[in-house]
Parts: C-alpha cells; sequence; structure tokens
C-alpha cells in the first residue's frame, strides 16, 4: 500500500515466519500490536479520540447536526463516514492519490454500522418524520504503518463512545413545523449508545496461513486480505448490575469484505471468519473495559491527559 | 495555460527602455491609456477598455435561498472567465492561476469591502433574496486585466436595475421590466482596483501594458528579480480597501506611499467617469434612445493588425516634415476628414505616437503620422 | 423584392488586438464577437494527421454554460470545419471563440457570419466563404426573411440555413418548429437567393481592408 | 482478410464498396436498417422501450415525478429527456459526465420533441402554481452503431405512448397530495415525430447519399454524428438538421425528404403494431 | 448541490410520485408477511432454494470487443470490454495491467427512485467489488502497462445485482478473449431469520438489510468463485449474521455459483463453435474462389495460346 518496497528473500522470509507462527516482530500470528488510546482529545468534536497502533495513527472526530430523516425512514437517525488520507501520512496521498482508499474505508465501515444491531440508528431520533440527528465521523489518517481498517473501526467506536448529544425537547408546531428546545447547560446531554458497535479485524493471507493486525511489510508479502466486521459486546461498555440477567451475547458479522488481486479456497475463508471473530472478540473486551474505565475516572476527576493535542 | 515566453532581448530591452525614463508605447511613468465604457442594451452589461485591453461584464439576478447565518443578506458572487479569445495562450474551460487570483482580488474589493448594500437585495427574510452573479469575460488581454475588470465590475453593478418586487400575503411577484420600473442597487461607495508596475524597486509605472506586466515579475538576466505588481484597492474617498503585491518585497516604503496618491488620483477620476457614463446613459434611455453594443463598432475605420508595432516615438520630427515629403500622395482632404470623421483613435490624446493607416470606402488611403510636438 | 431587405450589418475586423483574427459584427440588435487564433500547436492527442483540429467556443452572455450552448458549437464547428482548407494545417490546432453580446433574434446566424469573418481576417486558408440567413412562418403562415425579434418569437417556425460562396449548395441548416415541405422549398430558395447580399457585404468589407494593405 | 483491410485502409475499403454501389454491410444507399421494438420491458420504469435499429440500441425508461410549477409557468409540467452515450456502447465514449457530443444529441432530440408539440405540457400540470407531473425521460445507448437520433425518437415516442399518469389529489388546505396507482390515465400524444438520418459521402462526380448510415459510415462522411437529420411528423416537418459534411444539392435533398417521408410510414406501422400487440397481452 | 450543465435538469424539489402513494411506509411486518404465501413459496411462485431462470448471451454490443447480457427476470445487466488501452497519467511503469471497472444503474433501473447520474457510494462499492470479483481471474501479467476496460451497465435491477454483473463481467471478458485462469461465476442469498432466500429479489433484499427488533440473522452475502480452480474469489456479506450461519451459506453458495457455471460455459462453447464454422467456412468460400480464378486463369492461358498458334 504505501510505497514499501521488499526484496524477494525479504518476502520469503516474511512468508516463512508465518508459516511457522512466528512473525518478524516477535509476535505470534493472532497477536495484535500495542496500541495507544486517547479520547476527548478535539475540544471542537462532540466526541472524538486518537488510536495509535504502532506506527498507524488516526484520529476520529464525531460532529452532530440536526437534520431531517429521509422519507422511507423516518424514524432513523442518519451516519456519514469521511475519511481523509493526509498527505503526511505517506507521499502517494498526494492530490488525489489517497482518494481511493479512503473511499474503500468509508464504505466498509458504513456498511459495518448499517445493521441496527451494530449500531442502533433510532437512538438518533429527535421527532419521528421531521427532525432527527445526523453524525458526521471524520476520519482522518495521520500516518500509515499497516492496518488501516482495524485501527479505524477502534478508533470510530472509541470516539463515538466519547461523543454525547445534546437533549433536545420537540413539539409539533401548527402547520407540520417542529420545534426545538435545546437545553441552555451544555452538559445537559446523553451518551451514545455504542455497546454493539462492529469493530473490524483484518485477516491478512501469507502464505497459507492467516495473520491479524498485519504490518505494513506483511500486508506487501500478501495477495488477499479478508476483513471481518463482528458487532461487541455491550457489557463492557455499561455499568450493569446484573451481568447474569443479560440475554446472552453471541458475536455476529456485521460485515465481510475480501480485498487484494487473489483468492482463496473455501476452507482458508471459513478459518478465517473464525479466526476474526475470536480476535475481535477479545479486541472488544480490551477497548470496552479501557473505555468505561477512563470514563469512570473522569467522572471522579481522575483522568490524566497526555498525549499531542492537549 | 500554454506557456509564454519571453526572449531575453525584449526584457533587457524593456527593463533598458523604462529606466531611462521611456515606454514603449511612448506614455509617461504615470500616464494610463485611454478608458472607455460602453454600454450594453440591457442593465448591467457593458464593455471597458483600458487601451486594447477589453472586459465585458454581465450583471444578472435571480432569486435564492438566503445563506443560514445570514438570513437577512442578498448575494453576491463574482465570476471572472478567460476564454482563448483573451490571448492565444489560454484555454477552454480551464481554469488558471490568473483567473483565480483576479477573482479573488474583486471580491476583496467588492464583496470584503461591503460597499454593496446587500440587506437591501432581502426580500422575504431567510427565505427569499436576490442573487446578483457579476460576468466578467475577458475578451482581450493586454496587461492590466484587474483595473479594466474591477472598473467593468464597478460600472456594470452601478448600472445595474434588478426587477421590482411586490409582496402579497405568502406569496411575492416579480414585476417584468416593463411593468414597474426596475430599481437600482445602492452602493455604499465605489472600490475601484488600480494597478502599478514597479521596476527596479523604485519605477512605479501606472497602467502597465502586458509586455511591461510580464518583465517586471520576470528574473532579470543576473536572476534576481527587483520588480512586481502592486495592485491598490480604493474608493472615491480615498479610503483603502485592498493592496496586494506580486513579485519581488518592496524594501523602498516610499514607493507604496507613491502608488497610494496616485492611485487616489485615478480613483476619483475613474469613478467620475463612471458615474457620469452612467448618467449620460440613464439620460439617453429616458429619451428612448436605443443603446447597444453595436455603437462599438465603427465602420468608417479600418485598422490593420500591425499598427500596433507601428507605435514608434518620432521625438525629432514634426508632423509638418513629413506632410512635405510625402505630399505627393497624400490626399488634400486630410484636415477636412480629421475634422468630419471622428473615429476612435483620432481622439485619442494618449496616443500621439501611433501610425495610423486609415480607410474610407472609395478613398485613397494616407497615412497620418503624428508625433508629440504637434499634439502639443 | 422588399423582402430581400436584410437587417442592417455592421462589422468592424480585428477588433481586438491579440487574437490572429477577429470580427464584431451586428445584424438588426443582435452582436457578436468572434475571435480566431491558430494555427498553433495543441496536445498530441487532440492532433489530426489529416487536417487541422477546429475548436470552438461559445460563450453566451451570462456565462452559464449550457447543453444548448453546445449545440451551437457544434453547429458552428461542422460549417467552420467544412469552410476552412483544414489539410493545409495538419497537426495543428485553430481556435474559435465566440461571445455573445447582445440577443435579439438570429443569434447563431449572426454568429456563423461573424465566424466566417473572423476566419476571414485571420487568413487562415479558406475553400469558401458561408453565409447563414434566417427565415420565420409567422401566424398567418407567411415566409419573413430575416425577421425582428418580435417577428421571430412569435413566429410557428424558424428556418436557418447556411450557404456557402461557391455554388450556393446548402452547407448546413437547422430549423424551430413544424412547417410543411412547400414552406421549407420556399424559404430555402429565398434565402439562397439572399445570400448574395450577404457575400457582397463580406466583400465590402474585405475590400475596405485591401486598401489599407 | 477483410478486417484487416478495414483497419488499416479505412476510407479506401469503403470507397472500394460505394464504387461498387454497395454498402459494407450489404445494404443500397436507401436502405434502412430494420427496426425492433419492445415495450414495457422493463417493470422499475414507468413506461419503456428497447428498440434497435440494425445494431444500434437505445433504451428509454420513464420516471414519473411530482413537483412545483416554475412560478413564471404555474400551469405547465415538465418533459425532460437527456440521451446518454455509454462508455460501454462504443470505444468513443470515456466514463465521467456527458461529452460535446452528447450534449449536442440530447439538445437535438430534445428539440424534435418540443418542436413536434407531441405533449401538450398543459396537461401534465396537476393544479395550477402547486403540483406538476414531471416526465423524465431518459434515453441509453446500449450500442452505437450510427443514427441514434431515429433510434431515440423513436424509443421516447413508443414509450411516451403507452404511458398513463397515475391519478392524483390534492388537498388545497392541508397541501397533502394522495396518489392513486389503480386508476391510471394514458397520456395523449399528439403525432408521432420519426427523424431519419443520413449521411452524405464525398464522391466525384456526385456525393452520394446514405440512409440510415451506421458508425462506420458516419466516420467516413466527416465524423462522429450524421449529416442530416430530417425529422417528419404527420405530413409537417418538425426539424431538418443539417451538420458538416459535404454540401447538399437540390435533388439530393428531395430525395432525402422524399426517403423520410417513406420511412415516417414504416416505422409509424412498426410502432403501432407494437403498442397493439402490447394491449393485447 | 450544484447544477448539471451538461444535462437538462428538471425542478430541484422534484419527488417520486410513489412517496405519495398509500402503500409507500409498510410496517417490517406486512412486508415481511408478504414475501412468503401459506405454501412456503415465494412472492414469484419460487421456492426457497429456487434461483430465477437466467438468460445469457454474448456479443450483445457490436462495437465492443467482448461483450454480455444477462436476465435473471427483473434484474438486467449489460457488460462490454474493450481493447487494452495505455494507461493515461501513468508515469512509472507497472509491470502487471490494470483493470478499470465501472458499475452503473440506469436512471430508471430502481423501482423506489430515480437514480442520479452522478455516480453515488453504491455505484462506487459496486464497481470496487466487481474489481475484486474479476481481478483474480484475469492474467493480468500479460499485459503490462495497459489497462482493460469492464463497462457494466444495470439497465433494471430486482435483487443480486453484484451477482448478475459478476457473471456479466466474467462471460464478457471471456467473449473479449482476454487471457483468463479460470471463469468467474456469482451468486448471493439474503437472510431473514432462519430463512435462507437463494437469489433474492430487489424487496427480499431491501427486508434482509431492516434489522428486526428482535435478535435474530438478517444480512446478504455474494460471492464470487472462480469454478474450475475451486477457489473464492470474492466474498461479501452486510448485516448481521451468526458464524453458524455464515459457514452454512457459503456452502450453499458454492454450489449456486457451480449451478450458473455450465450455462456460461455452454455459452462460451457455442461462440467458439461457430467461430471455427464461420472461419471453415470463408476459407472453403475462398478456396471456391482461387479454384474458379485458377479455371479462368487456364483458360486465358489456353486462349492466347491457340491465338498465338
Amino acid at each position: 500500500m504505501a510505497g514499501i518496497l521488499l526484496s524477494h528473500t525479504e518476502k520469503v522470509y516474511i512468508t516463512h515466519g508465518v508459516k511457522n507462527e512466528y512473525r518478524s516482530d516477535g509476535r505470534s500470528n493472532i497477536d495484535y500490536r500495542p496500541m495507544e488510546l486517547e479520547t476527548d482529545v478535539v475540544s471542537h468534536a462532540s466526541g472524538s479520540a486518537r488510536l495509535r497502533l504502532a506506527n498507524t495513527d488516526i484520529l476520529v472526530g464525531v460532529k452532530t447536526e440536526i437534520d431531517v430523516p429521509k422519507p422511507d425512514k423516518p424514524g432513523l437517525g442518519k451516519i456519514e463516514f469521511f475519511v481523509d488520507c493526509s498527505a503526511n501520512a505517506t507521499p502517494e496521498f498526494e492530490g488525489r492519490g489517497g482518494e481511493q482508499l479512503a473511499n474503500s474505508i468509508s464504505n466498509i465501515m458504513l456498511r459495518a454500522y448499517q445493521s441496527a444491531q451494530a449500531f442502533n440508528l433510532k437512538q438518533l431520533c429527535i421527532f419521528e418524520g421531521k427532525q432527527c440527528w445526523k453524525l458526521y465521523i471524520d476520519i482522518l489518517i495521520l500516518e500509515c504503518g499497516g492496518n488501516l481498517c482495524d485501527a479505524v473501526s477502534l478508533a470510530v467506536k472509541a470516539a463515538l463512545f466519547n461523543t454525547r448529544i445534546p437533549f433536545v425537547k420537540a413539539a409539533l408546531m401548527d402547520g407540520g413545523n417542529v420545534d426545538l428546545q435545546l437545553s441552555d447547560d451544555p452538559f445537559d446531554s446523553k451518551w451514545l449508545d455504542v455497546g454493539s458497535a462492529p469493530l473490524l479485524v483484518t485477516l491478512c493471507r501469507i502464505g497459507e496461513k492467516c495473520v491479524v493486525d498485519p504490518t505494513a511489510e506483511e500486508e506487501s508479502c500478501s495477495l488477499v486480505s479478508l476483513i471481518v466486521g463482528v458487532t461487541g459486546n455491550p457489557k463492557y461498555y455499561n455499568d450493569y448490575e446484573d451481568e447474569e440477567e443479560l440475554p446472552a451475547f453471541e458475536a455476529k458479522c456485521s460485515v465481510i469484505s475480501m480485498h487484494g488481486p487473489g483468492s482463496v479456497s473455501p476452507q482458508n475463508l471459513r478459518d478465517a471468519i473464525n479466526q476474526g471473530i475470536i480476535a475481535a472478540v477479545c479486541l472488544d473486551e480490551a477497548l470496552g473495559k479501557t473505555l468505561f474505565r477512563e470514563r469512570r475516572d473522569t467522572e471522579q476527576f481522575k483522568r490524566h491527559s497526555y498525549g499531542f493535542l492537549k | 495555460m500554454r506557456e509564454v515566453f519571453l526572449s531575453n532581448c525584449e526584457k533587457n530591452f524593456v527593463q533598458k527602455t523604462i529606466a531611462e525614463g521611456y515606454r514603449l508605447d511612448g506614455r509617461n511613468y504615470n500616464e494610463c491609456r485611454k478608458l472607455n465604457i460602453a454600454f450594453g442594451s440591457e442593465y448591467g452589461s457593458c464593455i471597458v477598455s483600458i487601451g486594447e485591453t477589453k472586459v465585458l461584464s454581465q450583471v444578472s439576478c435571480e432569486v435564492v435561498q438566503p445563506k443560514q447565518i445570514r438570513p437577512n443578506e442578498g448575494l453576491l458572487n463574482i465570476n471572472v472567465e478567460i476564454s482563448p479569445m483573451a490571448a492565444p495562450q489560454f484555454e477552454a474551460n480551464r481554469q488558471t492561476d490568473l483567473t483565480v487570483y483576479l477573482n479573488r482580488l474583486l471580491e476583496k474589493c467588492y464583496k470584503d469591502s461591503k460597499c454593496i448594500d446587500l440587506e437591501s437585495l432581502c426580500i422575504v427574510v431567510e427565505e427569499k433574496v436576490w442573487s446578483l452573479r457579476v460576468d466578467l469575460k475577458i475578451l482581450n488581454h493586454d496587461g492590466n486585466l484587474i483595473e479594466c475588470s474591477s472598473i467593468a465590475t464597478l460600472a456594470s453593478i452601478a448600472h445595474f436595475k434588478r426587477p421590482d418586487v411586490t409582496r402579497s400575503g405568502e406569496s411575492i411577484v416579480i414585476h417584468t421590466l416593463a411593468d414597474m420600473d426596475p430599481i437600482p442597487t445602492v452602493l455604499y461607495h465605489y472600490p475601484v482596483c488600480v494597478n502599478f508596475a514597479i521596476f527596479k524597486n523604485n519605477i512605479l509605472i501606472s497602467d502597465p501594458s502586458y509586455i511591461e506586466e510580464t518583465v517586471c515579475t520576470s528574473t532579470s538576466e543576473d536572476g534576481t528579480n527587483t520588480g512586481g505588481l502592486l495592485v491598490v484597492g480604493m474608493n472615491q474617498y480615498k479610503e483603502m480597501c485592498l493592496l496586494d503585491l506580486t513579485g519581488a518585497a518592496i524594501y523602498n516604503s516610499n514607493i507604496v506611499h507613491r502608488a497610494i496618491q496616485s492611485a487616489a488620483e485615478r480613483c476619483k477620476m475613474v469613478v467620475d467617469l463612471v458615474k457620469k457614463d452612467i448618467m449620460t446613459d440613464d439620460n439617453l434611455r429616458q429619451k428612448r434612445t436605443k443603446i447597444n453594443f453595436a455603437d462599438i463598432i465603427t465602420t468608417d475605420h479600418a485598422q490593420s493588425l500591425c499598427a500596433k508595432d507601428l507605435c514608434i516615438r518620432l521625438k525629432n520630427f514634426t508632423i509638418n516634415d513629413i506632410e512635405m515629403e510625402e505630399e505627393t500622395d497624400v490626399s488634400k482632404s486630410i484636415d477636412t476628414d480629421d475634422n468630419t470623421a471622428l473615429s476612435k483613435y483620432d481622439v485619442v490624446p494618449s496616443l500621439p505616437q501611433t501610425v495610423e493607416l486609415k480607410a474610407k470606402k472609395g478613398a485613397s488611403t494616407w497615412i497620418d503620422i503624428s508625433s508629440e510636438s504637434d499634439e502639443d | 423584392m422588399q423582402d430581400f431587405k436584410l437587417k442592417p450589418m455592421k462589422c468592424e475586423l480585428n477588433y481586438l488586438s491579440k487574437s490572429d483574427g477577429s470580427a464584431i459584427l451586428s445584424q438588426g440588435d443582435t452582436v457578436v464577437l468572434a475571435s480566431v487564433n491558430g494555427p498553433m500547436d495543441i496536445k498530441t492527442v487532440n492532433q489530426s494527421i489529416e487536417k487541422a483540429t477546429l475548436e470552438v467556443l461559445f460563450c453566451s452572455k451570462e456565462g452559464k454554460p449550457s447543453v444548448a450552448d453546445r449545440y451551437k458549437e457544434n453547429i458552428i464547428r461542422h460549417t467552420c470545419e467544412t469552410a476552412i482548407l483544414g489539410c493545409l494545417y495538419p497537426r495543428t490546432g485553430i481556435t474559435l471563440t465566440i461571445q455573445e453580446l447582445e440577443n435579439y433574434g438570429g443569434l447563431l446566424t449572426c454568429a456563423v457570419n461573424c465566424a466566417c469573418l473572423a476566419l476571414i481576417n485571420s487568413g487562415v486558408g479558406m475553400r469558401h466563404a458561408v453565409a447563414a440567413l434566417s427565415c420565420c412562418v409567422d401566424g398567418a403562415g407567411e415566409l419573413v426573411l430575416e425577421p425582428t425579434h418580435a417577428q421571430a418569437t412569435a413566429a410557428r417556425a424558424r428556418l436557418h440555413f447556411v450557404f456557402d460562396s461557391r455554388e450556393k449548395s446548402l452547407v448546413t441548416g437547422f430549423t424551430e418548429g413544424t412547417f410543411s415541405e412547400g414552406t421549407y422549398e420556399e424559404a430555402l430558395a429565398r434565402c439562397r437567393a439572399a445570400s448574395d447580399l450577404v457575400f457582397a457585404f463580406y466583400r465590402d468589407i474585405v475590400s475596405n481592408y485591401c486598401h489599407v494593405i | 482478410m477483410t478486417e484487416v483491410y478495414k483497419h488499416i485502409h479505412p476510407s479506401k475499403y469503403f470507397n472500394d464498396y460505394i464504387n461498387q454501389d454497395v454498402r459494407p454491410d450489404g445494404r443500397d444507399f436507401d436502405q434502412q436498417r430494420d427496426v425492433i421494438i419492445n415495450i414495457n420491458g422493463i417493470t422499475s420504469a414507468d413506461a419503456s422501450a428497447i428498440v434497435k435499429c440494425g445494431n444500434t440500441t437505445v433504451v428509454c425508461g420513464i420516471k414519473l415525478e411530482l413537483a412545483r410549477p416554475k412560478a413564471e409557468e404555474p400551469d405547465i409540467g415538465f418533459l425532460i429527456s437527456n440521451v446518454e452515450l455509454l462508455p460501454l456502447c462504443s470505444s468513443k465514449f470515456r466514463p465521467g459526465p456527458p461529452s460535446d457530443y452528447a450534449q449536442v444529441i440530447s439538445n437535438i432530440v430534445s428539440d424534435i420533441v418540443i418542436n413536434s408539440k407531441c405533449v401538450d405540457l398543459k396537461d401534465l400540470c396537476v393544479v395550477t402554481d402547486k403540483l406538476a407531473w414531471v416526465i423524465y425521460c431518459d434515453l441509453v445507448c446500449l450500442d452505437y452503431d450510427g443514427s441514434i437520433v431515429d433510434a431515440c425518437i423513436i424509443a421516447l415516442i413508443t414509450s411516451l405512448k403507452t404511458l398513463s399518469l397515475p391519478t392524483v389529489t390534492y388537498d388545497n388546505e392541508t397541501e397533502e397530495v394522495k396518489v392513486d396507482t389503480g386508476v391510471k390515465i394514458p397520456l395523449q400524444v399528439h403525432g408521432l415525430p420519426v427523424a431519419t438520418s443520413f449521411g452524405i459521402y464525398h464522391k466525384l462526380p456526385r456525393n452520394i447519399i446514405l440512409a440510415d448510415p451506421s458508425a462506420y459510415e458516419e466516420e467516413m462522411c466527416g465524423g462522429i454524428g450524421a449529416n442530416l437529420i430530417v425529422c417528419w411528423n404527420k405530413g409537417l416537418f418538425c426539424g431538418i438538421q443539417k451538420f458538416g459534411g459535404c454540401n447538399l444539392s437540390t435533388e439530393d435533398e428531395k430525395r432525402t425528404i422524399s426517403l423520410a417521408k417513406q420511412r415516417c410510414k414504416l416505422v409509424e406501422q412498426v410502432i403501432e403494431t407494437c403498442i397493439k400487440n402490447g394491449e393485447v397481452k | 448541490m450544484p447544477l448539471d450543465y451538461k444535462r437538462f435538469n428538471g425542478p430541484e424539489d422534484s419527488v417520486s410520485y410513489k412517496r405519495f402513494t398509500a402503500d409507500y411506509l409498510k410496517s417490517y411486518d406486512e412486508l415481511h408477511s408478504e414475501l412468503i404465501d401459506e405454501t412456503g413459496h415465494r412472492k414469484d411462485g419460487r421456492a426457497m432454494d429456487e434461483a430465477r431462470p437466467m438468460y445469457v448471451r454474448g456479443n450483445f454490443v457490436s462495437q465492443a470487443k467482448g461483450s454480455s447480457y444477462i436476465e435473471m427476470r427483473g434484474t438486467k445487466v449489460v457488460c462490454s470490454v474493450f481493447d487494452p488501452r495505455e494507461i493515461v497519467h501513468q508515469n512509472e511503469f507497472s509491470t502487471v495491467g490494470l483493470l478499470f471497472c465501472e458499475v452503473k444503474f440506469a436512471p430508471f433501473a430502481c423501482k423506489r427512485q430515480r437514480q442520479s447520474h452522478v455516480p453515488d457510494s453504491e455505484e462506487k462499492a459496486l464497481s470496487v467489488a466487481l474489481r475484486k470479483a474479476v481481478g483474480p481471474t484475469v492474467c493480468c501479467q500479460l499485459f503490462a502497462n495497459f489497462q482493460i476496460d469492464i463497462f457494466v451497465y444495470i439497465i433494471e435491477s430486482d435483487g443480486s445485482c453484484l451477482a448478475a454483473a459478476i457473471t456479466a463481467a466474467g462471460l464478457a471478458l471471456a467473449n473479449a478473449a482476454v487471457p483468463m485462469f479460470d471463469v468467474v461465476t456469482a451468486s448471493s442469498v439474503a437472510i431473514i431469520g432462519d430463512k435462507i432466500f437463494i437469489d433474492p429479489t430487489e424487496d427480499e433484499e431491501h427486508l434482509a438489510m431492516i434489522s428486526p427488533d428482535t435478535n435474530t440473522n438478517h444480512g446478504v452475502i455474494t460471492m464470487a468463485r472462480l469454478n474450475g480452480l475451486m477457489q473464492i474469489a470474492d466474498f461479501r456479506q452486510i448485516g448481521s449474521l451468526d458464524i453458524e450461519c455464515i459457514l452454512k451459506v457459503t456452502d450453499i453458495l458454492e454450489q449456486e455459483c457451480q449451478k450458473v457455471f455450465p450455462k456460461i460455459q455452454k455459452t462460451l462453447v457455442g461462440y467458439v463453435k461457430n467461430g471455427i464454422m464461420e472461419q471453415k467456412r470463408l476459407s472453403e468460400e475462398g478456396k471456391a474462389r482461387e479454384a474458379k480464378l485458377k479455371d479462368k486463369m487456364l483458360e486465358w492461358r489456353s486462349s492466347i495460346v491457340n491465338n498465338s498458334v
């Protein structure tokens, strides 16, 4: 993707490593690299997050706007993803170079969030058929170090978790217009329910095996990769009194998509999907626990802010 | 845009002559070419020419929804277009840096200076306002485009009249021009952009021609650039609304000073002319005289393409000398002709050094060579 | 014979100094400005090894491009392509730019005539000159040659023809509205006869300039 | 072998055929290609027609919409027709917004429909100044093999003839609109304009008129598109357009007009039978 | 939105009349009950696991190098492929050829709303998916620095558009004699709860995209398969499905793709046969002509000999 030039021998080295479940940075095939996550980094946005996964750097901002719902979906809000591949990430993104990549990422995010079981747009409704919230999710790719999709989905979920939307009172006026009343208190707002929002896991097929969280070098060794979007478990994102009473959770696929010029055998595909779901569930648990702990800390003014933009 | 190359000898020659106090067309440093404004049959259309530079401007209006942040203001859009008509190096339907530059300067000068009462363009708050669109077409590019297009913008906006509107309850009625007298646009002040070329960091030249503009912004032979273009936007009250410099940095503050002073004079002159011309035009319209762009066509006067190249400075000759020499083949009717058939070049005092070829149907050709001393 | 009166025509050549050839023409109240540049170097993709590529650009007064403008460009391009001896200038481009100044009916015929004058003025080699004329069928079914603005807008049909100067054969034709076969033939014949007047006007203009040069 | 010859020496190849008084596809100079019409094949459109003139294939689909009429003309509806020349129909066209040529064709087709006055736009108004029908006619070329205007006009008129408008009720008080698709009224189509394209091939001593030229013939006659389009509608012309190509003499012109008239009758028959068959079904 | 200057535009506020019909907004349950009748058959009379009949032909567009047309009742797709051409605006040498795919809907293709002329995100996504699906089968290494254009036009869309587009593109590529590893076919299913709709229509797809309130499965899966090599070229799922369901559907889809395969094969073989026959006929004709010429020549020679004698 990002102008990585590898010699044939280097490629063989990586491929052989993957075959023996031992990757060049010491991980096994199902390990993620360490990542840093920070939320609430952009003060002007309703919610924001910055994620750094090894060399991949993503900044996500969520903006809210009041809009009119679609005529055929009167009870639902709207969500829109916009990916900007900054030319800082790699010189190839200069001009319109990153457009294709940006389109494919925003497209897969949109598809992943389409199902109500992944993200319920009903919570964005203000007045059925008249007014709703529209979420603009701006994704800025600051640096490319492989595995963009996973990083983007993590950052988006974190940013949405961090998003507050103000309480609005709506009343129907004469002539079919809706009167909106916004509270004067900026803290009079609600959190979005994002527990079930999906995470994407990219499985890169190298040789005959699949690895998660590929580095840029590994990506260039692979002909085909599979992206699996898996819904999250709300348990980790909320403070339930009694966990026993929750309905049994089952991770579901909200999107599957293939990339790259190669093809896979049916058995490979099945294994990869299985592997992807397992990885996503682990990832979701880690993310949920971290975010929830952070929110609790913030509420108790214990939060230490660090990192850039702050 | 195709690239235009300027030869070194051309560049050097221009720089040298200007340093010596001469300009190619014989003007003084602060002398401008002849400014002419011609109005078309519709309100808000005019062709402005400064010398050979010609710009067509047309104002049109339509009813639109206002912007949410300014619900009680109308809109103003300025749109500059440079087609291959202006000069061969331009390509069709392609925006060049020059187009963007001109557009931006004009927007600064007319939108950001708030010279137009946008609130008077409002019909129904938050629902309907007039949107004015100024379309500028560069017809001929012979330097000083910014000044010419700024005068064209000003003249056409000042000349423009929008249809009258009456409100009856919810609905609005837009009257045709025949129905009800149209309403002129309210202008708080009349800003004009004046363009100067700077040579050698201390020579200030008003109304630069195409070649002067090109030379002053290009690097000289020794690789340094000591010239540039300075645009001053100013209204008739000597209030500045725009200052823009392209080219080399100025280390001589005096030059800006001089430019502003000179611009003030020029603005006054231009605004007066615009106002006067609009007045005359209005009077003519009241008398139901037909005004049309066809009026700018002069038929009794033919100019050959090479006339431009014959612009030479003949200081040491007087017209009498030449007439003596050429008496044999010059027709007797020169003097009478000069007085009766006024062609646009005969009345141009700022172009005294042109050598011109003139033909009348049926008459034999004759040559008229005039010089500065003759004009004096 | 009264039908053979055309609208007053006025023309100035070399109106623009930067173009290789230019003309401003008024026919009645309609005024058009045309400029010709070329033959000059163009992009390799647009080059033709057999003849010069003619590019026509029609600019309406109010600036917004429209589908109808492209149609006008197409008509002018086709007309001028037959008139120009393009094979003299292979691998080059000729740009013809037309600017509408005033439109009081008959804009397209005026534009074609103006384009022809500008081409003559530019010195591009030409097979023949072209003359465009229009004619309309009024409410009573009568033919009116070179109608005024009011007549043209009220007319049932408007027919426009372009003829060449050598054989007076039809180069281009375009019509608006509905009309019968008889009307068409009469209109064609009448316009063809009247085209002489336009050519005479061209000759006048050109001879004027011959004296100068 | 012939294919190679055609590629290497396209004009000579063509000339060889013309010298034998036959066209490369075996037709006579005056002969037109067969017309095949299929109506209402596209169920997602409100009316549709697929027309094949030889290889040239055009699909017309009509979509109905409702809108407020223009303030200046409150009692008329809209008829919007556009021609799309897809990149898939010929290698001459590239993806992206319509080329200049596509715009010219759109303009010609739309002019013919307006000039022939075959649809009275006043019929399309539901409530004056409040509601009117918008008929979007999208003409899509699937195979470009010349004489595109002919095929477009046939497709457009045929689909207009099969179009019927649902009934609309408009409540003046609440501004509520109700549409009943159960009851439909056929649209009144007056007249039946038929366009006939000709190519004019330059040849000494006499130019040759080619009726219904194919894409290759059009190219030989001076570039993309037909040279002469004659549109005949119930005894009247509603458009004669000639662009470029060689100049046209008076006799040639007479012949094209008589050919256009003949063609008009033929096409009329085809359309009528097609619609009748459709109704029977 | 900026106005499109290159087309005739209707009024900006126009809306489809279907918005005002009585059955515009139906509840989920209503729509759900309409899909299947009491006997377990679908609206159009098919069984759940029955695909629509498919009409396939090649050589549809005379001007293209290769083309195809596929009709599955309400879904009609045209595809054409052109000669490889040099990549424009490319500075570097690329060792593999490029595929350029464009999928477009006709403005009147969808039942509900008029499609805009400007490519929307769905068209872009379909184009990307198509490129992914046909990419593995084209021998791109054979035409370095060139690109092959594949244009797909959906004249009418009634579900399973992507599957139809991929199958059509596969056929058109083969028809254009582009070197390929294998024939690619595609098929799709819609899942609503425990029901699996093979080759879904627009209504079925639409419903499968909406999530019911209960936490049941719903979604659409499209798979493209290289039948000879038994490889999966593309796999695309959307909705919310559990793993068992996906694995089950994968098997079903493989079988469905396999079912389409012979149809495409037959069509292709037919064209090859015709081509050979045509070639034979031409060469025979040529031989006959030559023989005739030879006779004439002999005649002429003998006449000369006779004369001279």
